[in-house]
């Protein structure tokens, strides 16, 4: 039997995964270029008995999909840069709270309103540092139709495992671009489920670590009743200001993260094993570095791509180790700079770090990347 | 024989961290009275607030509970009924948590008419940080950051509501201890989105920079402005000059109810499919 | 008929003396012992509810049977 | 590899994305091979001049957008002025007759014929004036194959509209191929 | 003679982007002819928008223009009347912006009663966006996000901006072009904030998706709705339903205007210091 | 004659500040542990004909103080982290329109409501990445009640200098403490007025960069008449997608800060001439670390400090010199690591850097700081 | 009395074919001609100004002296 | 240096921050020396227990907050009880009589009096017994001298209250010397 395909804009195939994972509320509010994902949002999630609201603004969507998310859906939002600011508060909230739910922001040009119709790569540093206080975050940056409706389900694996708030950040090339898509059949991607408490209703806590650094979360309206806040909590649930247990759980919920990056962090190597060169890139702009590295390989030059996939955690380790082989890296952006500080940061002074920095709303071109490579002696 | 309080109250809660006399309390125990009254099942009851004094509310009420972001109460709330329309919604907070930051949210909830209860504890001030004017502040009265008395006009939350299309609309007073509970009951029964104000006092930032000696006088000019509607009806305009109305000011049944509506929706996708 | 009186049970560690039942009360039952209410005259409750009614604290109970 | 590079490009509103997508529906889905489209408009989306990319090819495609084009649809003469830059020497332009009047200078394969009026008079609703260029675009690229781009188009449009757009898909391929015969 | 647009727009920035039969470019005349009644000095005017189609005018308005985020065109407008009160401070904007992310500026702007006029474009839709639904979108309508049908009640503009304390609102339609600057000068001339609704249409985004085959359908239907308020006195119930009332709506001059009161509170510092 | 003295919280001389600087106009929305500046606001402002207005939330507060500063005034509000969050939008409209506003975030811990009476440093991460897209970014971490007093005016003068918001970020702890602080005269210090055009009304472009990097800036109500936008503009104002105007405004945004770091950035070095160790070390932080250092030099550890004033530019330049020239960083910080990670991207792999992470709200104590410096070999 | 005619100016670049002018003139004085409105019947003209005051795109102007 | 650290405890509300900050004050602007003050308090900022420090030093003060304290108050219970664990070695420990009955262990210059019943009887108004408090605390710890401290006391309260204040300041230095001696 031949599987389902169907001919899809990333923004589209996003909505689709989103399906695919067990998505059953949607809250948005729209904002070129993520608007597809609403539209067909508003189409199938009410087919499934899902649910699909258009809120006030963005940080109604981030509210209601963090309470509907408390009540057992698995939700999801859309939007792009300005909405993405304006969610900051409330993502800081899912963090804390601990509650799943998948972030998906097109880039397109900024700051502001910039250029709503231009792509970028220029939200990727306030994807982790954009809300105040220390938090974990986690942010895939998908590179095509097909690994978009993937990593959105990804997303909602990883928010799910990882009981806290997850971004799918492609740019607005990706996001509008169209390409064959081919449908997984039911159960041949992992779906994973929330963690649901074993435990009695009388015995529950919502951040009960004898589960281990992620507990289990019952939801609203389950038999289970309990207390969630913003403010820093005991296991309970209940606010405190103890010393202790403020270190405690703040350095937990980072660490959920942290110490499972090698679970998390995803990537691609082209053509490494014995590059000279290699360009860094992620989202679209890794598309112009793979027709790049070809062109370099034909006319003899050692190049290789490693491909970001998963933006947060950085893949730290795996630069590291590059950087000591290699000797240049060439970073292809649609920002003035933002992955090249990572990379400056893990290539710590052994290589240097070459950046394309392009902010116009134009996609950088192959040309441009073979130029750079080139530059590294 | 005395209420049993303590059957809704989470064990070992108490004392709350509202200041001696502070009206919270008061409204808590309405409501704490309505939930009896209704018998609401606990584990189908989300009590939803934002940030505020007034919003540390359901931290002590023994159901699902949830302490928001400031002003988003109705925001959070609105996606749990979304998720679950068959629990009990009711949202809880203060006067600048609901109509300062949280105003959007509030006047959408009224637009969708989404069935769930709010209950607004109005002491004209922001309490938790301080003391600075509202957008309930009436005009001319001093709060911290209005030292030369507060320029600002002041919300009349009920006329504010029911401009934005909310269906039942209440008003009462902390003075008024035992129609407070009568109000939820009546605003929970009301299928769709019902606005409860409660009038109430911040005796600590509040009551001593407007000059009230004591957390009585306060209660009693509560008492003394409170008309119900009622009796309004029968007073003179010069009669009503600075009264407030309580109890049901505005009702309707016509307005479909949100989540009802959304049913629809889901039945005429599956439908189509 | 003999009148049966309640028991008022006062929540220490609740009450936070903030007058509310002291004053409201129509029989002048209670009185404020330092931060604290107390009954200073059980005999005159007419057992109308009203301090429990309004005590901000949940720290006073009329116990009527 | 086969990298094959098509534009469509026109006034917003002129239907030219949707023909983008045809095409690259036709050659990824039906044809076998793989295909790209890609857009861009400006704020105004619905005035101005607007374009649609295909990129197909035999392989994967990495780069999504064009290089230098195989061949460019233009409907108005802003957009034959502001698209054709990188049409390759010897590249493929195909104009609307009655609306670009001044061609480009250089080494093109030029083919002209009144694709609105076409629509307008020939098929009846001008509103298919971007079907029949498509129509004429599969002639004169040879990319995918006649049925299987009719394929694509049926499968696009909503079922009252299919014998509609099928006439305006066969006439602009004949006309084509007649121009540039 | 035929009026004089020139004068008032920026030379080069015509046409503008609005698609053919937009209701916008009516609004714009309207606007500029009032500011023309009103022989307002351009360097002292302000004009101040959000981000949306309608929102693009103060682009092509030859006074200080500032188009702001998506919703926040009056928070920024209340900062410049503050800071130069005399400046004439007019808003321009769509539904979506007003009354979506902007709801809670509008809400406090109409509180305050600051002087500063907010003309709202209201298209029922978010047309920038390709047409999605907005809190103007009537129920049961078509929008690309409410493919069964629009399952939110819309927000009546007037009622709402009464609700939160605006003192002159009115409503006009682009059909009714000649009115539109009429309305607006009485507005700007109201000493407080003063909101202007008019009725006009995305014949792109909502026009084609609810079946309307022109933009003189649209055009006609706002013709068919409007009953001016005048005339409605004299109307049934029965006779109004449907209908939508045109004309000043509402208008007082009892609460006092925000930045002359804020003058005082100047006053009072200073004489306390 | 003797000059005045006063015994004030950081808030507190924060709001003289900036009344020195020439504020004339503050919006805010209360937040704890910020609101005492709002308060010394609301008192002294209409005394000198300013203006103070409370908004609705801290969105509005933001677009106030645009507008206002638009319209000329000096402008500043006050918030803290919840309150920085959701202004983020705004503030990148500030920085894309270019429009001076002093922003003072007190910083308290978090993420979300997190412990609102505690102190953190967990805001300078987004300070600098907390807004969308691409642009520049001042923030300057005071460390006592004098210096909160004298950065709020450097503050001033640096947005009206460079066109572009400054943040000023002290940790809870220099907000609520109090000094002596000692009042300079009128005219003591520098204070810097807003660039005005010099070309006529009608030859004026708010963008003109014919006039160097940051061109003069006109108010509304002042004779001139303008366009402004939070769209890619042209230097006229007007809007554009053009690329190579966008590319090259985008550039010129970021470059006006970059380019003149040297003005910029503010450091203090304590005993650093022969130091082996070196604490980095900023806001509260900061005086902890000097108690440290003097102590391990009591005990002949030649320990020093490096005081970041600047947080944003980072010091860059400084810390790579030092990084070659001592054999261990120690980083005391009030959030899980977040100057830690600057440091390490400025060490470049040279020498460890050992970071003491605290979010309990309890502040670092001189003690935990001695035993790191003592780790360093 | 001789009856003085108009001059309708057109700007045909701001002209978007909306047809408002067209349906809204009372006397059916002007016509689409492609994408853009032009004058068919000047005589017709009765100065209602109508055209002019509803076109969304300055692009009509009734010049009456 | 002269470090020298101060922390006045007990429940929000009875005014120890204001004593903090007066102490403070006397020493920087009145005696010339450096001084510090900071405090901290929960959500429950008007109950549960509350502290403010001060720290009083012949030099730059660098860390604002207490490493061992020198003089503690503590006016209630639960102040004692929670804040009492740094103080040092033979330092001063000030507690109101009637409400601390529990005393710590340690080897403390603990000195006690009806601080509170002093301000309601002696001087007349419960509301100045943290001025009480102050003026034992001036006299206990000889940080500055009577006539700044006092100088401190009535530049910091409104006209109405200066001869209560003067006289609660006077009542509480007396009392703590008569109760040390
Ligand atoms: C985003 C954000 N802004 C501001 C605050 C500070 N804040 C906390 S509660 C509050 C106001 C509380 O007033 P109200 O809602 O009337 O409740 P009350 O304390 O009076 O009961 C404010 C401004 C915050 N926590 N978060
Ligand atoms: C923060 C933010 N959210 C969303 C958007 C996307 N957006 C731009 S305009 C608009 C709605 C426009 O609708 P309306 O205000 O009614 O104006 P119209 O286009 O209909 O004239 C939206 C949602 C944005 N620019 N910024
Ligand atoms: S500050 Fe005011 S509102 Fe808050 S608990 Fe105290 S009395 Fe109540
Ligand atoms: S029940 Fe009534 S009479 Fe008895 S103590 Fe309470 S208030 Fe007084
Ligand atoms: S009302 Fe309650 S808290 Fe107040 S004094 Fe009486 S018992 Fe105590
Ligand atoms: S999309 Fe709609 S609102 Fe926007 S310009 Fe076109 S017609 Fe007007
Ligand atoms: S002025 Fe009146 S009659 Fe003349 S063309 Fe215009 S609409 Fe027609
Ligand atoms: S109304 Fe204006 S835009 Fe429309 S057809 Fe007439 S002239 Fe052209
Ligand atoms: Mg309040
Ligand atoms: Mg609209």
């Amino acid at each position: 039997m031949s599987k389902k395909v169907a001919f899809l804009q990333g923004n589209e195939a996003a909505a689709h995964g989103a399906l695919y994972a067990g998505c059953d509320f949607f809250g948005g509010y729209p904002i070129t270029p993520s608007t597809e994902v609403a539209e067909v949002m508003s189409v199938e999630l009410p087919k499934v008995g899902g649910k699909f609201i258009q809120m006030e603004d963005e940080i109604g969507a981030m509210a209601a999909i963090l309470g509907a998310s408390l009540a057992g859906a698995k939700v999801l939002t859309s939007t792009s840069g300005p909405g993405l600011s304006l969610k900051q508060e409330l993502i800081g909230y899912g963090c804390i709270a601990e509650i799943p739910c998948v972030i998906y922001n097109v880039m397109r040009g900024g700051p502001s309103t910039g250029m709503p119709t231009g792509p970028s790569q220029s939200d990727v540093m306030c994807a982790k540092w954009g809300t105040h206080g220390d938090h974990p975050a986690i942010c895939l940056t998908p590179a095509s139709v097909q690994e978009t409706y993937e990593e959105v389900i990804r997303a909602f694996n990883l928010s799910e495992k990882y009981r806290t708030p997850v971004m799918v950040m492609p740019d607005e090339i990706i996001a509008h671009m169209r390409e064959r898509i081919v449908f997984p059949e039911k159960g041949e991607l992992e779906v994973v489920p929330r963690k649901s408490p074993t435990v009695s209703p009388e015995q529950y806590k919502p951040y009960d670590t004898s589960f281990g650094d992620v507990p289990p979360l019952a939801a609203f309206g389950s038999g289970y009743k309990f207390h969630v806040t913003g403010l820093n909590k005991m296991q309970d649930g209940f606010p405190t200001t103890k010393a202790e247990i403020v270190q405690a759980e703040e350095e937990r919920q980072v660490r959920k993260v942290d110490a499972n990056v090698d679970d998390i962090v995803t990537f691609e190597e082209y053509m490494l094993d014995d590059a000279d060169v290699v360009v860094v890139a992620y989202g679209s702009t890794s598309r112009s570095a793979r027709y790049a590295v070809n062109v370099a390989r034909e006319q003899g030059i050692k190049a290789g791509m490693f491909r970001i996939k998963t933006f947060w955690p950085f893949p730290d380790k795996q630069i590291k180790a590059l950087a000591g082989r290699v000797k240049g890296i060439v970073i292809p952006e649609m920002n003035l700079g933002m992955c090249s500080l990572e990379l400056e940061r893990c290539a710590q002074g052994k290589v240097p770090v070459l950046g394309i920095f392009r902010v116009d709303g134009e996609p950088i071109n192959p040309d441009q990347i073979l130029e750079k490579i080139k530059e590294v002696k | 024989m005395a209420f049993d309080y303590d059957k809704w109250i989470r064990p070992g809660k108490l004392p709350h961290i509202w200041c001696p006399g502070c009206g919270h309390g008061i409204v808590m125990k309405g409501l704490i009275r309505a939930m009896e009254t209704l018998n609401l099942k606990k584990e189908e009851t989300a009590v939803v607030s934002g940030i505020g004094c007034a919003s540390r509310l359901p931290g002590y009420i023994d159901c699902c509970t949830l302490h928001t972001a400031h002003g988003r109460a109705a925001a959070f709330a609105t996606g749990v009924k979304m998720a679950k329309p068959e629990m009990n919604v009711i949202l809880v907070g203060g006067d600048g948590d609901g109509t300062a930051i949280g105003g959007n949210h509030f006047i959408h909830a009224c637009r969708r008419n989404i069935d769930m209860t709010y209950i607004i504890m109005n002491n004209y001030i922001y309490g938790m940080t301080g003391g600075q004017f509202s957008p309930c502040t009436p005009t001319g009265h001093k709060a911290s950051t209005t030292p030369y008395g507060n320029p600002d006009p002041g919300f009349d939350i009920a006329k504010l509501a029911i401009g934005a299309g909310a269906t039942f609309v209440a008003r009462g007073t902390a003075f008024h201890a035992n129609q407070i509970d009568k109000l939820i009951v009546e605003a929970i029964q009301h299928k769709g989105f019902s606005v409860v104000e409660i009038l109430d006092d911040c005796p600590t930032t509040y009551g001593r920079r407007n000059k009230y000696k004591s957390v009585i006088e306060m209660m009693n000019r509560l008492k003394e402005v409170a008309v119900p509607v009622k009796a309004a009806e029968k007073m003179t305009a010069e009669q009503l000059q600075g009264k407030v109305l309580t109890g049901v000011l505005y009702k309707e049944e016509v307005k479909p109810e949100y989540t009802a509506e959304y049913a629809k929706v889901i039945e005429r996708a599956k439908a189509s499919k | 008929m003999e009148k049966t009186l309640p028991k008022i049970e006062i929540i220490e560690k609740y009450c936070k003396g903030c007058h509310i039942c002291v004053e409201f009360c129509p029989k002048d039952v209670l009185e404020m012992k330092g931060f604290c209410v107390s009954v200073k005259n059980l005999e005159a409750c007419i057992k109308c509810m009203q301090c429990e009614l309004r005590c901000p604290d949940f720290a006073i109970k009329v116990i009527t049977e | 590899m086969s990298r094959y590079e098509l534009r469509f490009s026109g006034a917003g509103g002129q239907g030219l994305i949707t023909a983008g997508i045809i095409m690259a529906k036709a050659a990824s889905i039906y044809e076998g091979k793989q295909a790209v489209q890609s857009q861009s408009y400006g704020p105004e989306a619905r005035g101005g001049a607007s374009k649609s990319e295909v990129i197909i090819s035999d392989g994967p495609i990495d780069y999504p957008k064009a290089t230098t084009v195989d061949a460019l649809l233009a409907m108005t003469q802003e957009a034959c002025d502001k698209y054709t830059h990188d049409l390759k020497d010897g590249g493929i332009l195909l104009v609307d007759s009655d609306l670009v009047t001044k061609l480009p200078k250089g080494n093109y394969k030029i083919i002209s014929f009144p694709i609105i009026n076409t629509a307008k008079n020939d098929v009846g609703r001008e509103i298919v004036a971007n079907i029949v260029a498509l129509g004429a675009m599969v002639a004169l690229t040879g990319q995918v194959s006649r049925e299987n781009a009719e394929k694509a188009v049926l499968s696009s449009v909503p079922e009252a509209f299919i014998e509609l757009n099928r006439k305006a898909f066969s006439i602009g391929f004949e006309k084509a191929m007649a121009a540039s015969a």
